[in-house]
């Protein structure tokens, strides 16, 4: 059969706009003959249009919906590519008084003591899930409350929301350190084991979409997981921000993350 | 008889609920020039344009050369046998030459053809002048003059005008009427138009309608419709100026005598006592004497004294309106203005003939 | 397919439940596009007027800015509002960002011009002797802009339509000086692509099943009122 | 402001270098723009024409359905445009999910109803009595089309730019349909978003200022167009 | 000499370059009726406009009671002592009654009083009952009435109006020339108005301005722009139907002969031997006679045998043209028209007076 040129690859925002996947897609369609086509979405969209059989390969970061997305036999060889971190960030006069804690549950518990405002991303992505299991964690329900404030946006239009409402949020580092020089928000908490940022790829399962292009998402899964992908993840953003902005995990098992 | 070219036949037009037009029978023989005229809002121009297949009737049929027309797909072809100038210009907003053009471009006509038929007929009109300027700056009688153009040089086979003269100067009017009088008669086109003129359809018509209230009330050649006008109506549409109300007091022999506001006039002609009529006077029948001269012997059955009410003129004319207990209204030339040292005021005596009345009944 | 069928049960039932959530994203929407669309018609129908009437220098080059105002991208307008009403940006005093204020001051700028350029040519198409004739009644400058309205009145009507379609449906300016924030600036066009990038691609065709039942409702009543002037004296004209 | 003015020599940048990729980003938002406005009005205005004319049964609520379309939400028509063409969709066989022709067929889908609606008004604004002198000149519909397009251009030439407008600045279509796939879907409004939520405000700033820029360069001609046509002849109505 | 209402002076209006109105001095008098004619394309409507304050000169100045117009606020209040009505309908797209009310409502008149005026001046145009009409279905006529009750309803210090009477049936014309006549001298608006209707001029104006190619060309009273045609253009336009263009040849007491196309033709008065006139001739100064009486002694210096070449009607009296070598027009009643047996091709002899020649120079 001819060979199918396109794979559609869903991934969420934070690779796109960080500007990784504009390095790493060009190398891959070199090498591997394929057009790669992007669409950046929520995690949330991304997962979807996986189960629909709308996209070949997923580039996610939402373990819990992964796991339960291959449970259904949705999707195949999930396989770590990279993480970065979470942080959690505020105004800098931090109102909760959250600065110096170590854990973020419970910096969590303390915003909510405080009733500060708390902005969520409220929509199913990655970090919106992240944010949850921390709530979760800190056993707190916030969704009713007036300072928990959802906007349904992606992270820099909540992050710039939060800035100007001067609010706390959960955000990725990519992100904020993008668009840091035009927020006025701090870094309040960073460096809990449980505010790693796990991103993995995931071939949509052929045997349940048989449309699906499953040579170009194994290729492409393959690609993400080799050696070169990794080392340009390694050094990608040194330059520009003068720390990585993710650090390439291929190989690792997920547990031995962070230590 | 011929087949006509146009035929309509319990034709109705409604609007809003109200029946607009209600033409029982109507013939348009082939060639024939047929005049509509009619007091306003009489129903003229729905007619024309209902003949012209532009309105579609509420009822009846018209049939062309003989065949119903039926209101779909075929529309077109008769439609461009017709050619139709509207009462208002209703120019487009583009150039005069392109205005002229648009009924040939739309019959496909091309090229120098198209110019050069488009340049004969708006030489014919006088405004080859002003081909190239925009139609929203011509004046009034300018305008005209171009939808004039537009409709004759289709060279249809119907014309169907709408007071096509009406803001033309009277010299541009008399050489176009003149005009048309000659291109109607060489070339015999059918033509059916609406005019308030009367000289205008005495002159071109050979059948004058006259409508009124959504009907035609009267048809004929215009000396039978000027000459035995059906109804009142009628009579003071075509222009007879006296039109006076009474009622036939004695009938003696072949005149009888009608009492008009108490003043009995003599009429020739055969009537019953205690008919209700209208008399009709012909201004041009009514000689003014002096007053002096009441009394001298004439063949004028009637003669009444009479004061000048009201002094007009009528073209070169001048046109008397006097009281004598009834109004009467008489040309005179200027000359006998000055020699009966006419004024406002003046007693007068007014003498017309028993035969010159023309009498209808109620 | 199937999606679209389960979006259309969906918008029955969140009609028929209508809960609170829903009920007032879709008053938010209706206010705020409503607001920007009343303000945007009270300038523009006199600037379009003006333009149309009097002749100045500079007068084509504003005519050319309002046309392509047309088509002012609301990304473009939501970007620049944002940036005004920023804390660092020169209207922050206001303390509109992030308020539905602000979202109508985006959707007035994107509704203005497109109602301003269509009643300009509205205006203009109508018949120049007829601007005479008002100015021989003795009109004011007012009260011919009163006349020309209402012999206008089929196109602004549309123009009407046009201006309040383009904000209700609009999505980036709302989305960047509003910020979608629920039970604040949540309106049914960016809860709509919220529900897409969380997947709940149901919800959000329920969601614009419900936008467009909205602006049809709006729409049709003043399709009705354009309709009905249309006819006005003119049903036989047919043939 | 600071942001702004820093937008506005970035894109005095990106216009001098005009780098390929914008080069290319360009010429796409117009490709696809000017291709969906073409086909809108092929489609539009004949059909404003006819419902304009002609009186059948259901015509109202045609003409409330297209009123209503001139505000079809870009994301709603994006979703709907994508749930079609989806591998999964009635439409998959076409494979035309994120490629330019998909952007024209959602684009064509909103700014259709916006010259349909338009030009409807436009017609409907004539002097009804024009109809019936077109008629007896003899012309056919499609004629009859003509004529009443020439005397309706001025409004018309709005419609044009009203739509060409509507979809050169609209997002969610384009997006979601598109993909804003670099060198493929990339458009001036997706990428301005895009750089927008990479916080590269300068250069999302230029970007809509370069997107700004090519809609003024396209109404600028058209409104000229429609300004000499204006002045044909009413120049002297002043005063 | 009283302050003219307005007064004209080096008065210019220039379109696309051309100057199309060019009026050195013009006064309106107070009170007076001042009616324009001319050509079409004259510029009697860009006159009456500019006065009307609605077109705006490209030079000169108009002063309204002695005050030079500014072209600037105060307008309004001066806009709103005219009344204007223009050469077409140009209605609203409204009822009749607003379109009748809306001068009122500009002028802040509401309610009771509104009503009472508009319905007072519907019913003098005998239009009451089209009060709830849609002005687009209109006819004609009717349309025509509205705008000028929507003009008179204003109470008008002066009252401007382009061919008022042009598309309203006669009877209705001549009512409304007559209702006009009276409210124009009891109210004694001053009015100034064109019209292509010379008995219309005649019979309401005070003063009769001729226009042509954009200038007054002469301007007077009825009587002496009548009697005494300022050139050749006033006297085609005025009606004297026969010019003939002649040399004088011999110069004899008090009459001169002239050649006109090899006739001769004497002529009461005094010329230049040499000289190029026009000679013009009243159709109804002209007497025809059977060809068998020509040789009859008479007071009529010239008689001319001649063939009938066409015969049409005025009003009611024939028009007869003849062919004497050059073309003469006769009016005559359809009477003579029977005793004379006319018809076209017919001999006849022609003669007229030469006191009744009136002389234009070249
Ligand atoms: N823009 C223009 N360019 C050149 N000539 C123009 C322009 N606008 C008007 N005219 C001319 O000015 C002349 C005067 O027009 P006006 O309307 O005053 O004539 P009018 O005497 O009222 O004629 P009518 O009896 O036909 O109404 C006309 O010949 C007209 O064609
Ligand atoms: N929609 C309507 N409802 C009621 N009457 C109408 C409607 N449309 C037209 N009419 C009436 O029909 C009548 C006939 O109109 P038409 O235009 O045929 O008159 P006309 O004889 O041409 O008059 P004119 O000499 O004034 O032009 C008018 O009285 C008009 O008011
Ligand atoms: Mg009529
Ligand atoms: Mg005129």
């Amino acid at each position: 059969a001819e060979k199918v040129k396109d794979i559609i690859l869903a991934t969420t925002t934070s690779t796109q706009d960080s500007g990784l996947l504009d390095v790493l897609i060009p190398v891959f369609e070199k090498e591997a003959g394929y057009v790669v086509k992007t669409i950046a979405v929520g995690s949330g969209q991304a997962m979807a249009m996986g189960e629909r059989g709308e996209a070949d390969v997923l580039l996610v970061h939402s373990p819990e919906a992964e796991e339960k997305f291959l449970a259904q036999g949705l999707g195949i060889n999930r396989r770590l590519v990279m993480h970065n971190d979470f942080i959690i960030v505020g105004p800098a006069k931090d109102p909760a008084r959250i600065k110096g804690l170590k854990s973020a549950p419970m910096a969590f518990k303390h915003i909510s003591e405080a009733k500060a405002l708390f902005l969520s991303r409220g929509d199913n992505s990655g970090t919106h899930a992240k944010e949850k299991s921390l709530w979760k964690l800190a056993g707190i329900d916030p969704s009713t409350e007036k300072w928990y404030q959802q906007t349904g946006l992606g992270m820099g239009q909540t992050l710039a929301v939060a800035s100007e409402k001067g609010g706390y949020c959960l955000t990725d580092r990519a992100t904020y350190l993008a668009l840091k020089k035009n927020l006025y928000l701090s870094i309040l908490l960073q460096g809990d084991k449980s505010l790693l940022n796990i991103y993995h790829v995931i071939e949509v399962n052929p045997a349940r979409w048989p449309k699906v292009n499953s040579d170009g998402a194994k290729s492409f899964r393959a690609f993400m997981v080799s050696k070169e992908a990794q080392r340009i993840i390694e050094g990608f953003g040194k330059d520009k921000f003068g720390q990585p902005l993710f650090f390439p995990d291929a190989g690792k098992r997920e547990e031995a993350l962070g230590k | 008889m011929a087949e006509p070219i146009l035929e309509a036949k319990a034709l109705e037009v409604r609007r809003d609920n109200s029946l607009i037009l209600d033409i029982p029978h109507l013939r348009v023989e082939d060639k024939e020039v047929l005049a509509l005229v009619g007091p306003n809002g009489a129903g003229k121009t729905t007619l024309l344009l209902t003949l012209a297949l532009l309105y579609t009737p509420s009822a009846g049929e018209i049939k062309f050369e003989g065949k119903s027309i039926s209101y779909g797909k075929g529309l077109i072809n008769l439609r461009r046998r017709f050619a139709v100038v509207f009462q208002e210009p209703l120019l487009f907003d583009t150039s005069v030459y392109e205005n002229v053009a648009s009924g040939l471009r739309v019959r496909g006509i091309r090229g120098r053809e198209l110019k050069q038929r488009v340049f004969t007929w708006l030489d014919q009109f006088g405004i080859a002048h002003l081909a190239k300027r925009a139609a929203r700056t011509l004046s009034g009688g300018e305008a005209q003059r171009v939808t004039l153009t537009r409709a004759l040089v289709l060279n249809p086979n119907i014309l169907f005008m709408d007071e096509p003269f009406a803001s033309l100067d009277p010299p541009t009017r008399e050489r176009l009427i003149r005009d048309m009088e000659r291109i109607v008669h060489e070339t015999k086109i059918t033509t059916v138009f609406v005019t308030h003129d009367r000289s205008e359809a005495l002159q071109l018509a050979h059948r004058i309608g006259v409508m009124h209230q959504g009907r035609i009330i009267q048809i004929g050649s215009p000396e039978r419709v000027i000459n035995y006008p059906a109804d009142e109506v009628v009579a003071n549409f075509i222009g007879i100026e006296s039109i006076l109300p009474g009622r036939v007091m004695v009938f003696n022999h072949e005149t009888f005598l009608v009492d008009v506001q108490g003043k009995k006039i003599e009429v020739a002609g055969e009537a019953q006592v205690g008919d209700e009529v209208f008399l009709c006077i012909r201004p041009e029948e009514v000689t003014l004497l002096g007053s002096g001269l009441a009394s001298l012997p004439s063949s004028a059955r009637n003669t009444f004294p009479g004061r000048v009410i009201q002094i007009g003129f009528i073209g070169p004319y001048c046109k008397v309106t006097l009281d004598c207990g009834f109004p009467l209204v008489a040309y005179i030339t200027k000359k006998s203005l000055g020699i009966l040292h006419l004024d406002i005021g003046r007693e007068v005596v007014a003498s017309f003939k028993a035969t010159a009345i023309h009498v209808i009944r109620k | 397919m199937d999606l679209i069928l389960e979006g259309i049960k969906k918008a029955f039932w969140l009609l028929i439940h209508m809960d609170n959530e829903v009920m007032r994203i879709t008053l938010l929407s209706l206010k705020v596009s409503g607001l920007a669309t009343f303000i945007s018609l009270a300038l523009g129908i006199p600037l379009g007027t003006v333009l149309a009437l009097s002749r100045f220098p500079g007068r084509g080059i504003i005519i050319s800015l309002v046309n392509t105002s047309m088509g002012l991208p609301p990304v473009v307008v939501g970007l620049f509002v944002t940036i005004m009403l920023w804390r660092g940006g020169p209207l922050a005093v206001l303390h509109l960002l992030y308020t539905p204020s602000a979202m109508v001051i985006a959707q007035t700028i994107i509704a203005a011009p497109i109602i301003t350029g269509l009643s300009l040519a509205a205006i203009q198409q109508l018949d120049p002797k007829l601007l005479l004739q008002i100015k021989a009644l003795g009109a004011s400058r007012l009260q011919m802009g009163w006349f020309l309205l209402r012999e206008a009145r089929l196109p602004l009507l549309a123009a009407m339509m046009a201006g309040f379609g383009g904000v209700i449906s609009e999505i980036g300016a709302s989305i960047m000086v509003g910020g979608n924030i629920l039970g604040h600036t949540r309106v049914l066009t960016t809860a709509t692509v919220m529900e897409t990038s969380k997947g709940n691609f149901d919800t959000a065709i329920a969601l614009g099943l419900l936008l467009l039942l909205l602006a049809y409702s709006i729409n049709f009543t003043l399709t009705i009122i354009q309709q009905r002037e249309a006819f006005y004296g003119r049903a036989h004209f047919r043939g």
